[in-house]
């Protein structure tokens, strides 16, 4: 009764901490324990991953929540229907030799903030930050560093003062002593802290017509996503390192438990959705996109417990 | 009624105009009539316009004034009747001399096989047996010229428009040529437009000769009949008293013209 | 006269194919002028190719605020230093490496690895050698420039005329004359096939550059406008680039036509 | 004889510099064996550049496992499909162009305008026409080899000599013909030379698309490398092509030899 | 203690090797020397191998066999001492009449002013005056042979190898530039090696007459000294006894060697 078998599933950096979920998911089975027979395509970069299936190529993209609120402003509707991340991930470090200064987001007024794309998730943490300090985005200059070890040498060779980035390159920056965390996203604590409630992060969507089309479809991918959830939940770092495919450890084994162990509980426990949470993400998408007006948005579209509540029934009762 | 001459180049002037540079009036109001059949040599001093007339004459150059008639029509554009061979190297550099040979016919649609004995044939007639499978750059330069002569005349064209084809020859070979193109010509009667800077060539072969004055502003100042018995042999027919008569003659045009042009050049 | 009416009409012609371009692209991209023909929502259409008008208006926007003019400057700078400096060392290795066959031999396997070499992705390594600024982008855009120009001039020097070099050699050019009397001036036309190809690929270089990492320049900009799926401003971007690559090539073709008067032209004769 | 040992020199010589560049890629990147030279951390080295052995390790793990070659074959499929096709419209597009004055005269600006677009920035339009497959790979490496085969057949055909060019004329040439035995053979030096280059953006084109986006190919496990910092993935990835590009340009020049015999060399005189 | 040859070509062999086709020995134990001063004419049946035979002297080709000497030194690589005129057209065709006849004395460092004035009086002497500004595709065969000769005699070398150098002249010209070229020989004199396919050229021109054989494999079969009285004016001497005494001996050996060849081809 599964309307549609061969899902193709598009994500952009599936190697990243981020998108772990789904990488066990995979890893574990549990799309074949479905019945489903999934392929997922990579990309450079989350943007790229919903074009994708905005132009049809692919069916579910595994990407931020927000990306269904701008998506709304463009007429083209997308509905979240399970979430992996219940946070960003991403943090805020201020280079140690400027450590010192810093007491406050206002102190970051004329500095150079390096982000992995301007305009993208971590430019808009980083906005949202600053506007605690009372600055505005014209206060700071964001410098588009992309999320590979660029980085690292931007970092080094001291031509960011500021970076907004995901994991691991914020973990390996740390570690190194190179900069201190000034906010962060890796933790519910911080997520609350920084967008005062809470803000969904990795997550699968679907255009609104393919989830109405093929029910049972997205019902299938929910149910293995919340199994892989749990499993996470119970799993020993020893057992997430044996899951992940060899390639993903080859850089820095000791490195990637260590930002593992940074970022865990930024994972979703059962893969649900709050109210709170997509609140908190429109207010913070509006504050930075003008393109979307927080009184045009229909929330309540953009989101979807129905499937996941299904699979929890399901696969919940073991626990 | 009379036949329609077989090229009628008629009050042609051309122009030549170069970026940056004046124009530069080549030939001025020259006529040059060929009938179907006739063999008409055009002898002047060098740089005169020779080669340019016989462009105009295989409709590759469109003349600045005058018209261009092959057999009563009007030409535009290419003259399809006519086989000419160029004053400077025009063989294909990435054919073999026998495929430079054949290409005419391979574009008439010949198959193959039967272009290659032909080809292999006139290579033969040229002296080239043997040296088929050379490129254009492996022959010397009589070679390469005997190629060309090869490749023009397999094709058997109406008018024959040639540009000084014997001159890279020694003695003998050419008039081995000389014969061979007589032959060649009295058996199946073509027009033929003929360039030289000999002479005894030009009479020994022509049934008219006509001596363009110095350039610029070219124009025929001479038409000699040549009145000489056919068949001919080049050879013997030099020593005769009528060759010797009409060479004089034609010498002495000549001869005022290119000091003329020479002084002309030396004052300007 | 009649060459320049000739002119006129072409130019009339490209006015119209840009209208039509144009227009068909309005057609299709407004969500309500026709039935949707390729994608199932009819603002798709719009979301991948944007909207002529938009684009327009935001091109528009961008010169009357002036805020476009430091990232076009930033972007120009190093479109035309990656160009320069790309087309000047692939003259000049090319033309060692056609001069001297045992260099040539030596080296070849290299420059052919080299230039198979996926550059996007090495961004990075460009990114800690020449840091975030220009010269990162101008060294992305050289990498793309030089192998264009370095091919070229390889083989046009090799295409020397035999006879004129062994003219030249003969009336005592010493190498470097030869260089500048012959090999340049023969592999010329080579040189400007390359040129035209390498003005284009010197601004995909400077734009991927800076789409790759950067804090401003058009190709930031386009970044920018990516994030937030404004496509119209990606396109505007694009756009404006476009027009200056089709300056620059403009500027490479009267270097051509000066360059090249020697070369014989068909319709040398005048027409009364 | 002679030149046989010339060419083993060669070889030797091309090993030297191989093992010379390894050595020096290894010394500076090993963590104790020099002074930390560009880095304060001894390891950054390491982190940026990759270390030959463990980038040679990961080579052998490919290949003796047997997992790269699912990868390998669609790239390399995606390449020669890319070559192919870009190298045949360029020809075709470049030849009309070339011959058709007035054709030329009107599209030369949307060409040039098209070659300055930067394709990566474009890729997503890509993926809407030609999916996620090897279409949209294919497609990028086209948008990058025509340009370059174009730019060379058009002014290759330029160049073609007047004299034998009227010639084939006179000689009774069609249209069809001139092409196929004027056109074409004179252009070839030109066409060669843009082939030596479009070989090698074949493969960027293919790994960049697959950088980009995809499932499957070396460009994507390149990407899953870059994700986690794994710098010996990313270059053991770019060894393995570059292998492969020099393959597809060694057949290159078979071809070229055998098609430019006709070609005057020097030293044709047998030496005793 | 005699000086030694300008030019010495000893035992000379030369085989061609090109892919697939086999080996051709265009000459084969060929011996040319040339004195100081001296002006030797090579003539020969087309395609023997005397263009061969002047690229080995101008250092252009090596021989498979055989020693080059030079003025007593053995030549390794280009001929420094001699100026060569090509058979096929060389001129570089980026640069203006004028400018290809400055363009030797430009690579020897001279101030530009200087070699354009040297270059003007060339052209004036070869008849050019007034097509210093053409490119040379502007000018006619016979124009750009002229550019190409100023070219060379502009740079006085001390041995001068010419390849038909009057071959697509009109009479006229030729006569006239054949004593400009003896007018400058015996002013100072050069070592000449003329390739010709004109007999009374080479006569009225040359110390010496060289006969090749007819190709494959030629060699010299054939030496003249002309002991006609010098200075000569080319048209006059013509018409002496000595003349057409040398001119009938050396015309019965180059017909037989062209017949010779002729045949041999045909039969091949
Ligand atoms: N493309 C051109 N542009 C300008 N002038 C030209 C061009 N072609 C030829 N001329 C000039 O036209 C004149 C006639 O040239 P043409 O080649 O017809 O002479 P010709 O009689 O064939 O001489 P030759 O016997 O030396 O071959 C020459 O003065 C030459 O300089
Ligand atoms: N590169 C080459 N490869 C093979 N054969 C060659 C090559 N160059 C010349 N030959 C052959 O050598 C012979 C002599 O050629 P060469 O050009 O010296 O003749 P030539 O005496 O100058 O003739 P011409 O009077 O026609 O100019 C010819 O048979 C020619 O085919
Ligand atoms: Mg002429
Ligand atoms: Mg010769």
């Amino acid at each position: 009764q599964i309307e549609k078998r061969d899902v193709h599933i598009a994500v952009g950096g599936k190697s990243a901490l981020y998108y772990l979920p789904l990488t066990i998911t995979e890893r574990l089975g549990y799309f074949k324990d479905e019945g489903l027979n999934v392929r997922i395509s990579d990309f450079a970069g989350g943007t790229r991953s919903l074009e994708a299936v905005v132009g049809g190529s692919a069916d579910v993209v595994s990407g931020s929540y927000e990306h269904t609120i701008n998506m709304q402003s463009k007429k083209i509707h997308f509905q979240a229907f399970v979430l992996a991340g219940a946070s960003p991930q991403i943090s805020i470090g201020i280079v140690s030799s400027k450590a010192a200064g810093y007491k406050s987001p206002k102190d970051l007024k004329g500095l150079k903030v390096g982000v992995s794309a301007p305009g993208s998730s971590t430019n808009m943490v980083a906005n949202f930050f600053i506007a605690k300090g009372g600055l505005k985005p014209s206060d700071i200059s964001v410098i588009g560093l992309g999320a590979g070890s660029t980085v690292i040498a931007a970092v080094d060779q001291g031509r960011v003062d500021v970076v907004s980035q995901t994991d691991p390159a914020m973990t390996i920056l740390e570690k190194d002593g190179k900069i201190k965390i000034i906010a962060e996203t890796r933790t519910p604590e911080g997520t609350e802290k920084l967008f005062g409630g809470p803000m969904p992060a990795a997550s699968f969507y679907a255009p609104v017509e393919f989830i109405r089309k093929n029910p049972n479809t997205v019902q299938a991918l929910t149910n293995a996503m919340v199994r892989a959830l749990l499993w996470m939940q119970e799993a020993s770092p020893q057992q997430i390192l044996n899951t992940v495919p060899e390639e993903y450890l080859l850089g820095n084994k000791a490195m990637y438990l260590f930002a593992y162990n940074n970022v865990k509980t930024a994972y979703s426990k059962d893969g649900l959705f709050s109210d709170a949470g997509a609140k908190t993400t429109l207010r913070a998408i509006a504050s930075f996109n003008p393109a979307v007006k927080p009184d045009q948005v229909n929330l309540a579209e953009t989101y979807t417990n129905a499937f996941v509540k299904k699979a929890l029934a399901k696969y919940g009762g073991k626990k | 009624m009379q036949a329609a001459p077989a090229l009628a180049l008629e009050h042609i002037t051309v122009t030549f105009v170069s970026e940056g540079a004046a124009r530069f009036t080549a030939i001025r109001d020259a006529t040059l009539v060929v009938r179907p059949g006739e063999f008409v040599s055009v002898v002047g001093p060098t740089g005169c316009g020779k080669s340019t007339l016989l462009n105009i004459a295989a409709g590759l150059l469109t003349p600045s004034a005058g018209s261009v008639r092959v057999f009563g029509e009007p030409l535009a554009g290419l003259n399809r009747n006519s086989g000419y061979l160029f004053q400077t190297e025009a063989l294909l550099p990435w054919r073999t001399a026998l495929d430079n040979v054949t290409i005419g016919l391979e574009f008439r649609g010949l198959a193959r096989e039967v272009a290659v004995r032909q080809a292999e044939g006139w290579l033969l007639r040229v002296g080239l047996r043997g040296h088929g499978h050379r490129y254009p750059h492996q022959l010397s330069g009589g070679m390469r010229k005997r190629v060309a002569l090869a490749q023009t005349l397999i094709l058997d064209p109406q008018i024959i428009l040639m540009d000084e084809p014997f001159s890279a020859l020694d003695i003998q070979t050419r008039q081995l040529m000389e014969n061979e193109l007589l032959e060649l010509w009295s058996a199946n009667r073509k027009s033929v437009v003929f360039i030289t800077h000999d002479l005894e060539e030009a009479i020994s072969l022509s049934d008219r000769v006509v001596v363009l004055s110095a350039g610029p502003e070219a124009r025929p100042i001479g038409e000699y009949e040549i009145d000489l018995p056919r068949p001919r042999d080049v050879a013997e027919i030099r020593l005769t008293p009528r060759f010797i008569e009409l060479h004089t003659k034609i010498w002495q045009t000549m001869k005022q013209e290119v000091l003329k042009g020479y002084e002309q050049q030396k004052n300007q | 006269m009649n060459s320049r009416r000739t002119s006129r009409h072409l130019r009339l012609w490209q006015v119209l194919i840009v209208a039509g371009l144009f227009t068909i692209w309005h057609v299709t991209t407004h969500p309500t002028l026709l039935p949707p023909l390729y994608f199932d929502n009819p603002n798709k259409a719009a979301f991948f190719f944007g909207q002529p008008l938009e684009v327009l208006s935001r091109v528009w926007i961008w010169f009357s605020s002036g805020s476009i003019y430091e990232h076009l400057w930033v972007t120009l700078l190093e479109t035309v230093l990656a160009f320069a400096i790309g087309t000047v060392s692939g003259l000049v290795v090319g033309l060692w490496l056609a001069l001297s066959p045992t260099a040539a031999a030596l080296f070849d396997p290299y420059i052919k690895a080299v230039n198979s070499m996926p550059r996007v992705i090495l961004a990075p390594i460009f990114g800690v050698w020449f840091g975030l600024g220009m010269a990162s982008k101008v060294a992305l855009g050289v990498t793309l420039v030089f192998f264009i120009v370095f091919f070229n001039v390889y083989q046009g020097v090799r295409e020397v005329s035999h006879t004129v070099l062994a003219n030249a050699r003969v009336l005592g050019a010493s190498e470097r004359q030869l260089l500048r009397h012959v090999y340049v001036p023969s592999a010329m036309s080579w040189v400007f096939a390359s040129l035209h190809n390498s003005v284009g690929l010197a601004f995909v270089g400077a734009v991927v550059g800076e789409y790759l990492g950067s804090s401003r320049g058009v190709g930031y900009l386009i970044l920018q406008a990516e994030g937030t799926f404004d496509i119209n401003s990606v396109f505007a971007g694009i756009l404006v680039l476009t027009a200056f690559a089709l300056v620059l090539d403009g500027i490479v073709t009267l270097a051509e036509r000066r360059l090249m008067l020697w070369q014989p032209r068909s319709g040398e004769t005048e027409r009364i």
